[in-house]
C-alpha cells in the first residue's frame, strides 16, 4: 500500500486512538494551513471527539496538561502547531517533562509526544521556520524523532503514541507531505534509534535526516550519473537516541563523510555528527568533514533570499564533490 | 510621514478608511494570482480602529500590532507602495523583503518590529512603554487579537504594565462575535471561558471599556480620550473592540466573497452574497460610516466615488511599484544579522 | 499508606500539624548543622491547609506541589524518615537522592512528580486533572505560592481547566500578607497589581472563595466542601488560602527565631522574640488551634505534652534513619534517565 | 587592584549606570543567593532606583519588556535570576530578540542584555543547573557572553551594556563568585569576539569556557608537574561569536585538542568546537579530539551523584592524557 506522510500521519493517529483508550489528542491542527491534508483528520475527530481536547492558543499550558495527563497514566499527544511554537512551551517541554522520570527516581514516567510542523516550509519567515531538534539534543530525557520518509512518520508516530515511555517531540516536515512510501501489511519497523542506509556506496557517506533525506537521495542520483560517485545515504530517523554505530561504521566504508542537515550550522545537527566523528571515527576520515547546513541566519522572508540559504540538492552534490577533492 | 491629523476629520477617516479597504482587496488579488506565498492576514471590517487609534497619536509615539498589521501600518502613515513591494518579498519593500507581510515594521513611523507570535507583541509594546516613561514622553499603542488573552505573555504584560505604571493603552480588537450575535453562553472570544473580556485586565487593575468597531465616531471618541488618559496619567488603559468577523476570514485563506467592496452598497444596493450584505449592514465600519456621512450631508455620492477614484488609483500605483521592485540579490539574506557598531569583531 | 482519615476529627488534624512543625524543625536543623546544601522551604505557619486539603483525597487522588511541599507530603502521608533522607540526597530517599528537597515526589500517594518553577506545578496539575476525567474517577489537588499569580503558566493553566470542566482544586497559598496587616493600597501579594487575587480565576469562570489560613476549623470546612464540589461538579474550584508569613521565611534562608515551637506558649506563656510573639498569636494555626482546642475541653496540656513528644520522637528517628542512610554510589547517576519498556533501543 | 567575579559584575553595572542614562535594570537579585554578594548591588540599588524595575516573577514578561524598552532607545539588562529560567522567557528571548534587527530589514536594534546565574552549581538539581550556551548557540542574532574570569565579567557586562547594539545573553556562574583577577585601570579589553590564551603551551590544547577555565588551568598545571605535558588553555570568552581562528591557530601549533565544557555532551559547545576541527583542522589533528563534557543526564541532587557528572581538573587530566596516548 502506498500512503504519503500526511496520511501515514493520519493513520498512525488513527489507529493509535482506536487501539489504546488512554491514547488522548490535545488540539487537532495536526496538518497545519494544509486544506487538503487536513481532509485527512476529519475520521479521527468524527470518530473520537471525547478523546480530542479543544485547544486556545496556549502552548505551554497545553503542554504542560500533556504531562500531566501523561503522568497520570494517559498518552497524550499534544499538537504544538507550527514547530517554532515550541518556544512558548520550552519550560514544560525541557524543565518539566524531560525531568519526570529522573527527578523522581524512576518513580513516574511521561509518554507525551509533542507534534510539531518544524522547518523552513517557503515564506514562513524568521518566525515560523525553526529546527529545532538539536537544540533539544541538549536536553536529557528526551526523545526526538524526525522522520525523513511517509513509513517512518506512520511507524514512528505509532511507536510514540502506543509504545515509548517516555517525552518525545515529534518533529514533522511540511514539505515532506507529498513524499510516498510503501507501507508493507504486517512488516515491522526498524527498531527506534536505528539509522537506516537508505541507499548504499563506496565513496562518501551522506548523512541525513527529515527535510535532508529526499534531498540527500535526489543529490546521490546525481552523484552516480553525473560524476560516477558513489555516495551511501544514511537517514537518522532519530537525534535521540543518535546512532552513532551506524554513521561510524559507514564512514568506515566509505572514508568520507558530508553531513546534510537544515539546522544553523553552529551547534546544529552536523555539528555533533562531525564531533562523533573527530573523536571516534578519526582514523577512518579520508578527508575532512564538510557540514550542508543552514547558514547563520534567521530565515528571510522574500524567496530568493530563502532560497539563498536552504540544504539543496544541489548544495549537497557540490559538499560531496568538495570532500572529493574534484 | 505620519498622516493622523488629517484623520481626525470625518472626510480624513472616510479617506483613510477607504485606503486601508482598497489595499486588502489588492492584496488578496496579489496571494490569488500567486504574487507572494505563505499565509497572510486582511484587515478588512476593522479599519475603524486603526484608524482611530492612529488619530490619537503624535510622531513620538510607538505602535506595536500583529500579524494583522496592514491597516495600522496605512493608519500611522507607511506608504502602500513600500508595503505591498514587502509583501511580495521585494527589494523595495521596507525590510528589503526580509519581513514579508507577517512582521511589517516602520522603525521612523514608530512601529519598530513586529511580532507574528500570538501574544508576543504584548511585552514588547509595554517595554516601548517604559521607555516612554523613562524618556519622559510619548505613549504606545499595542493591538491584539482577541486569541493573545489565551497566552501566559499577555498577563504576565499586563501584570507589568499595571505594576510600573506605564503609558500603555491595549487594543483588543475582538473579531470573533460581537455580543449581540453570539448565542447565550458562547465565549466572548474564540475559545476563552470568560463572561466578558474586560474582565480580566480589571481584576490586574487596568481600568478597561469595550467599544463597538462598527461604529467609526464611537471609535473615535473612546479611543481619543483613551490615548488622552494614558498620555496624561502614565498608566495603561485597555479597551476592547467588537467586531464582526468579515466573512472573507472565515477561512484559512482570505478570499473576497461578493467580490471587491462597492460604493453603491452604501447607497441602498444590495449584495447579492447573503452573509457580506448582513455583515455590510451591521458590521462594516465603512459602509456605515459613508451612510452616515452621506445621511448627515457631510459627503454626496459623487464625492464619495471621487475619494474612491483616488484610493483605487494609489492602490494601483502600489501595486506596479510593488510587482516592477526587483527581488534582493542572494547575498542580502547575510545582512543584518548583527547591528554593526559597539559590535563584536 | 495515606493517612487523611485519622486527620479528619480533631485531634488527628492537631497531631498532623504538629508532626508538620517537628519535622521542619529539625530540617532547619540538618541545614544549619550543613547536612545538606542548596535552597530549602520550610511550611510553618502553613499546616492547616495541607492537613484540611489532604483529609479531604481519597486514595486514586492527586497532588501537585511546590519547592515548599514538605508539608503536603506529610499531610499525605508520606513517611519521614525517607522524606529527610531525600532532602539529605541519601540512597534511602524516595528518589534515592535524586530530587533532594525541591523536588520531593511519592508515586504511590499520587504526588507523581514536583515542579520547583513558579506557576510550573498548574499546567502539570490540569493535565492530571484531565486523566481524572478521562478515567471517569478521582481529583486533583494543587497547591501553589502567591508568586504564581505573576507567572503565565497559571493563567494558561486556568484557561484549560476552565475551558475542559476537569475536576481540578486550586489552592493558592498566600503567605505575603493576610489582608487585616496590609497597608492600604498595598498589593494583595509580593507583587501583583491587584486589589483581590481572587477576581483572577472569577475572571475566568472559575468560582473562587478565600479562607484563613490560620483559623483549621474554618480551613477544613472549607476544603472539605471545595473537594466534594470539584468530586461532583467535575470542574474547578479555586481557594486562596491567607497566612501570616512567620518570621523565619523572612530570610533568603530559614532560620528559628525565638527557637523551636513549645507547647507552653499555647498556655499563656510569652516567646521573648517579639515578632514571633505577635505571629503566633494572630497567624500560627497550630498556636492557634491548641489554644482553642484546649478551651473547647477537647484537650489538655498533658495530652498536648504527650502528642507532642511521639512526633519529636518520631522526627528523631526519622533524623537517625537519614543520617545513617548512605549516599548513592556514584554510578546510579546514570540511571532512570529513559524510562524502560516500549523503549528505543 | 585586585577584584572579585562578583565584584566585577556589581562594579560593571554601576558604572554602567553612571555613565549613559538609558541603562536599565529590570530586576535586580544579579547576585542570586548569594547573601554576602548581595550587599554588593546596595549602592547602586539606593543610588539609581529610578532606573531599577521591581520584577515580580514573570520571566517572559520581563525579557519582553527589556526587548521593547531596548528597541525604543534604552539600554536595559534583564535579571532572569538562575539561569534555567530563561526557559520561561524562551520565546521572547530566542524568537524575538534575536529577530527583531534581521526582520526589520535592519531599522531596528535591539541592544538588550539578560542576565543569566547558569551552571552547576552544587545542589541545584535537575530544575536550577541549566547551562544554555549550546541551545542559544543555534539561534542566529543573539550574542553570548560566558567569562571565566573576574576582569571579564566586568568588561563583558560592561561592553554589553554600554557599547553592544544587539541582543546578549551573559552566562554568569555562582562557582565562579570568588574567582579573583587584576584589574588594570585604563587597560583595553581583549576585543569581544576574541578569545584567549590564558596560558602557552606545546602539546595539547585544552579549550574552555566560563567555569572550566579555572579547571582547565588547574588541570594544566598538575599536566606540567605530574606529567610533564605542556598545555595550553584556550578561553573561548564568548561562545557567539565564537572565535574558529584561535583555536585552529592553537591546534596548529600543539596537534591535540580537548574540549572542556559544562553542557551536555550531545550538541553541546564541545561538539561545535570538535566539528570546527573536523571540518577545518583535520590536517592538524595528531590523535582524537576529546571532549570532557556533563554526561547526558539531568542534574541529580546528591552530592555523590552531581560530583559523577562534573567537569572537575581530574576528568580534564584524564582527557588529555588520553588524547596523549598515555
Ligand atoms: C504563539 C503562537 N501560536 C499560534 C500561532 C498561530 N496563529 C496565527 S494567527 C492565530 C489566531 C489569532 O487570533 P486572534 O488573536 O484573535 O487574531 P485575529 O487573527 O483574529 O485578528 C493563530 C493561532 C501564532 N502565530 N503564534
Ligand atoms: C520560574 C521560576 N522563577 C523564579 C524562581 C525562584 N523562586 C523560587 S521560590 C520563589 C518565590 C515564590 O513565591 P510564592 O509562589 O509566593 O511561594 P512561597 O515560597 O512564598 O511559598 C521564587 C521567585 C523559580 N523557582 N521559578
Ligand atoms: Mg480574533
Ligand atoms: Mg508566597
Amino acid at each position: 500500500m502506498k500512503i504519503t506522510f500526511a496520511e501515514g500521519l493520519a493513520k498512525a493517529l488513527y489507529e493509535s486512538l482506536a487501539a489504546d483508550p488512554r491514547v488522548l489528542l490535545i488540539g487537532s491542527n495536526f496538518m497545519g494551513l494544509n486544506t487538503a491534508a487536513k481532509q485527512l483528520m476529519n475520521p479521527l475527530v468524527s470518530e473520537f471527539s471525547n478523546r480530542i481536547m479543544a485547544a486556545p492558543v496556549s502552548e505551554l499550558g497545553l503542554a504542560g496538561a500533556g504531562i500531566g495527563a501523561a503522568m497520570a497514566g494517559r498518552r497524550p499527544v499534544v499538537d504544538i502547531n507550527t514547530g517554532s511554537f515550541i518556544f512558548q512551551a520550552f519550560a514544560q517541554v525541557v524543565n518539566e517533562a524531560a525531568n519526570v522520570h529522573y527527578m523522581s527516581g524512576g518513580q513516574t514516567s511521561a509518554p507525551v509526544t509533542f507534534y510539531c510542523l518544524a522547518g523552513i516550509r517557503g515564506g514562513g519567515g524568521a518566525q515560523h521556520s525553526h529546527r529545532t531538534q538539536a537544540m533539544l539534543g541538549q536536553v536529557p530525557g528526551l526523545q526526538i524523532l524526525t522522520p525523513g520518509s511517509a513509513d517512518d512518520a506512520y511507524y514512528l508516530m505509532k511507536w510514540a503514541l502506543l509504545e515509548s515511555r517516555n517525552p518525545t517531540v515529534f518533529l514533522s516536515h511540511s514539505l515532506l507531505f507529498g513524499e510516498t512510501a510503501e507501507l508493507v501489511p504486517g512488516a515491522q519497523m526498524l527498531p527506534v534509534g536505528q539509522a537506516r542506509i537508505r541507499r548504499e556506496g563506496r565513496d562518501v557517506s551522506i548523512i541525513a535526516s527529515s527535510i535532508t533525506v529526499m534531498r540527500a537521495m535526489a543529490a546521490a542520483d546525481e552523484l552516480e550519473h553525473k560524476h560516477g560517485i558513489s555516495a551511501e545515504v544514511v537517514d537518522l530517523r532519530t537525534i535521540a537516541p543518535l546512532d552513532e554505530n551506524t554513521v561510524l561504521q559507514s564512514v568506515a566504508r566509505t572514508g568520507r563523510a558530508v553531513i546534510a542537515d537544515e539546522c544553523h550550522r553552529r551547534f546544529g545537527v552536523a555539528a555533533e555528527i562531525a564531533a562523533i566523528l573527530a573523536e571516534e571515527g578519526l582514523a577512518l576520515l579520508k578527508a575532512p568533514v564538510r557540514r550542508v547546513t543552514v547558514p547563520d541566519v534567521p530565515i528571510p522572508y522574500s524567496p530568493t533570499l530563502e532560497a539563498e540559504l536552504i540544504v539543496t540538492k544541489e548544495r549537497i552534490v557540490t559538499g560531496v564533490l568538495r570532500v572529493m577533492g574534484r | 510621514m505620519i498622516m493622523s491629523t488629517a484623520a481626525t476629520e470625518p472626510l480624513g477617516r472616510m479617506a483613510a478608511m477607504l485606503r486601508i479597504r482598497r489595499f486588502e482587496e489588492q492584496c488578496i488579488r496579489l496571494a490569488q494570482a500567486g504574487q507572494f506565498r505563505g499565509h497572510y492576514h486582511i484587515y478588512i471590517g476593522q479599519e475603524a480602529t486603526a484608524v482611530a487609534a492612529c488619530a490619537a497619536l503624535v510622531a513620538e509615539d510607538f505602535v506595536f500590532t500583529t500579524w494583522r498589521n496592514h491597516g495600522h501600518m496605512l493608519a500611522r502613515g507607511a506608504a502602500p507602495e513600500r508595503m505591498l513591494a514587502e509583501i511580495l518579498g521585494k527589494a523595495g519593500g521596507y525590510a528589503g523583503g526580509k519581513s514579508g507581510t507577517l512582521h511589517l515594521a516602520v522603525r521612523d513611523l514608530g512601529i519598530l518590529s513586529t511580532s507574528a507570535l500570538v501574544g508576543g507583541t504584548l511585552p514588547l509594546a509595554t517595554g516601548a512603554a517604559l521607555a516612554c516613561k523613562q524618556r519622559g514622553s510619548g505613549i504606545t499603542v499595542c493591538f491584539f487579537g482577541d486569541a493573545a488573552l489565551e497566552e501566559g505573555a499577555l498577563y504576565e504584560a499586563m501584570i507589568l504594565a499595571s505594576l510600573w505604571q506605564v503609558p500603555i493603552l491595549f487594543v483588543c480588537e475582538n473579531n470573533t462575535m460581537p455580543p449581540g450575535q453570539r448565542a447565550r453562553g458562547q465565549s466572548p472570544s474564540s475559545r476563552l471561558p470568560a463572561n466578558r473580556l474586560a474582565d480580566i485586565p480589571e481584576a490586574l487593575r487596568v481600568t478597561s471599556e469595550e467599544v463597538d468597531g462598527a461604529d467609526a465616531d464611537a471609535l473615535n471618541e473612546c479611543l481619543a480620550r483613551l490615548a488622552a488618559q494614558v498620555r496624561s496619567s502614565g498608566g495603561p488603559r485597555y479597551v476592547e473592540v467588537h467586531s464582526g468577523r468579515w466573512p472573507g476570514n472565515f477561512l484559512s485563506w482570505p478570499d473576497l466573497p461578493g467580490g471587491e467592496w462597492q460604493i453603491a452598497w452604501a447607497f441602498g444596493q444590495q449584495s447579492d452574497h447573503a452573509d457580506l450584505a448582513a455583515w455590510l449592514e451591521q458590521s462594516d465600519p465603512l459602509n456605515r460610516y459613508l451612510r452616515k456621512l452621506v445621511a448627515a450631508g457631510t459627503l454626496d455620492r459623487a464625492q464619495a466615488e471621487a475619494m474612491d477614484e483616488r484610493a483605487r488609483a494609489e492602490m494601483a500605483g502600489a501595486v506596479r511599484f510593488a510587482l516592477d521592485s526587483p527581488y534582493p540579490p542572494p547575498d542580502e539574506a547575510y545582512q543584518h544579522v548583527y547591528a554593526q557598531g559597539g559590535q563584536a569583531r
